[in-house]
């Protein structure tokens, strides 16, 4: 399995959109750098026909950096050690910018 | 777990390289490895030891020079590409006959083969790109 | 490194004996390039070099040493397509050493 | 060079010659293969524009992509794959591309990488 990092906006390349068609059941998302902005709320839209199994995450001191605030909720806020810890427990990580 | 990183983004043009600096902080704190990171393309930047941001900014290549002091880490730039960009070292400036020059200290110049052995040998490559 | 003087011409080549610019290569220049590195070119150097000065041409690229065996295959036959065979007219790193003297550009210690 | 093998996956995302992403990415895969390791090429998105043919990169003071990529089947890299909808989108016939490709669909995508065991973009 993999985890997919996105560091644009989903406007600056298509960084986001080609990750999302090449994610398998099971993969996680994680967007850093300019890559949280795609958590605001009116992006929700892009996010639609993932798989439930495709878990959704950022990188907290990039959304406050930004400040972000009340951002899609199908995407949980995690610190560099969360990143460290997901970069483990999936298979390999896959960079998309 | 062995990891290894690889930055292609230039500090102050992107933000790749620091955000490759807090990862490196985060593997190393929680007891993995950094086998190597490397340094491609723009990132050769990096490995300036001429860059001189304002007070209140952060340094990155000290940032870098700091961590790898602190825990041996292997840092190591692409010659391809930094020779291109005028990152050399006192070796490489003799050879292309350059009156100085300016890789820090802590980090070594080398081949894309060291990119392929890191990818190798680790259990994680993770590229911070711009 | 000192610069060759070809026919009366001066030709410079940089601190490790490449030329500087590359549009001065000629036949006669490779062969000073050769003697600097003490080889004195024979029919079956001036072969691998015809092979390597094609392969640049056709790719932009010097070729790394297997893809060079490969095009020496393709050119020259199986028997010379051996890198045993490279190194006894080129010792050492026959396709960076080819390359030397096929006029090429300086390769950039990029392995 | 290794007993190791790890495959290995470039994924290529730019356009040629306005970025060095394209020379990059090839520079790499050159190195993956002498040392020997499995390896595929993924061009996706604008990367596609590197395969169209004829360049004459002179004009710009740069070196011909199109004539290095079709130096890497002297480096037995073989494994090219192209992104159907990428070629669509700019109106890019498979037939125009010089170069042996093997068109993958998004779930063909999907299934490349996760059979990797790295997987490096440009």
């Amino acid at each position: 399995m993999t985890l997919h990092l996105i560091n644009k906006t989903p406007s600056e390349s298509s960084a986001l959109r080609d990750s999302l068609s090449a994610v398998s059941n099971g993969d996680a998302l994680l967007l850093i750098e300019n890559g949280v902005y795609a958590a605001m709320p009116a992006y929700a839209e892009l996010f639609t026909r993932l798989p439930g199994s495709v878990q959704c995450y950022l990188l907290e001191d990039d959304a406050i950096a930004r400040g972000l605030k009340d951002l899609n909720q199908d995407f949980r806020a995690i610190g560099y050690d969360g990143f460290v810890e997901l970069s483990c427990r999936y298979g390999k990580v896959v960079s998309w910018f | 777990m062995i990891f290894s990183i690889v930055v292609t983004g230039a500090p102050y043009s992107s933000q790749a390289s620091a955000s490759a600096l807090q990862f490196s902080r985060s593997v190393l704190k929680l007891g993995h490895t950094i086998h190597r990171v490397f340094f491609y393309a723009d990132g050769v930047h990096s490995g300036s030891a001429l860059a001189a941001p304002p007070q209140d900014e952060a340094n990155i290549p000290s940032e870098w020079t700091a961590l790898a002091c602190e825990h041996d880490l292997d840092l190591v730039v692409c010659i391809a590409a930094a020779v291109r960009r005028g990152v050399l070292d006192e070796n490489e400036a003799r050879r292309y006959e350059k009156s100085g020059h300016n890789l820090s200290p802590d980090f070594t110049l080398s081949g894309l083969g060291q990119l392929v052995e890191a990818g190798i040998l680790s259990d994680r490559v993770v590229t911070f790109g711009a | 490194m000192d610069n060759l003087t070809v026919n009366g011409v001066i030709i410079p080549v940089d601190n490790e004996g490449y030329l500087r610019n590359l549009d001065d290569w000629a036949p006669a220049v490779a062969e000073q390039l050769a003697q600097q590195e003490g080889i004195q070119l024979s029919d079956a150097h001036w072969e691998i070099l015809a092979v390597l000065r094609q392969f640049y041409q056709q790719f932009e690229m010097s070729p790394a040493m297997r893809p060079l065996i490969k095009a020496i295959t393709a050119e020259l036959g199986a028997d010379k397509g051996k890198s045993i065979y490279l190194m006894s007219l080129f010792p050492g790193s026959p396709a960076k050493l080819a390359s030397k003297i096929a006029g090429l550009p300086k390769p950039t210690n990029c392995l | 060079m290794s007993d190791t093998k790890k495959s290995f996956l470039i994924i290529n995302r730019k356009a040629p010659y306005g970025s060095s992403a394209a020379r990059d990415a090839l520079d790499v895969a050159l190195t993956i293969s002498v040392f020997e390791q499995p390896l595929s090429l993924l061009f996706m998105d604008d990367a596609v524009l590197q395969l169209l043919p004829a360049h004459n990169a002179a004009a710009i003071g740069q070196k011909n992509l199109s004539a290095n990529l079709s130096m890497l089947e002297m480096y037995d890299i073989d494994q090219l794959y192209v992104c159907q909808r990428a070629l669509e989108q700019r109106g890019i016939r498979p037939d125009d591309i010089e170069l042996n490709i093997i068109l993958l669909d998004q779930s063909g995508i999907a299934a490349l990488i996760k059979k990797q065991d790295q997987v490096l973009s440009f």
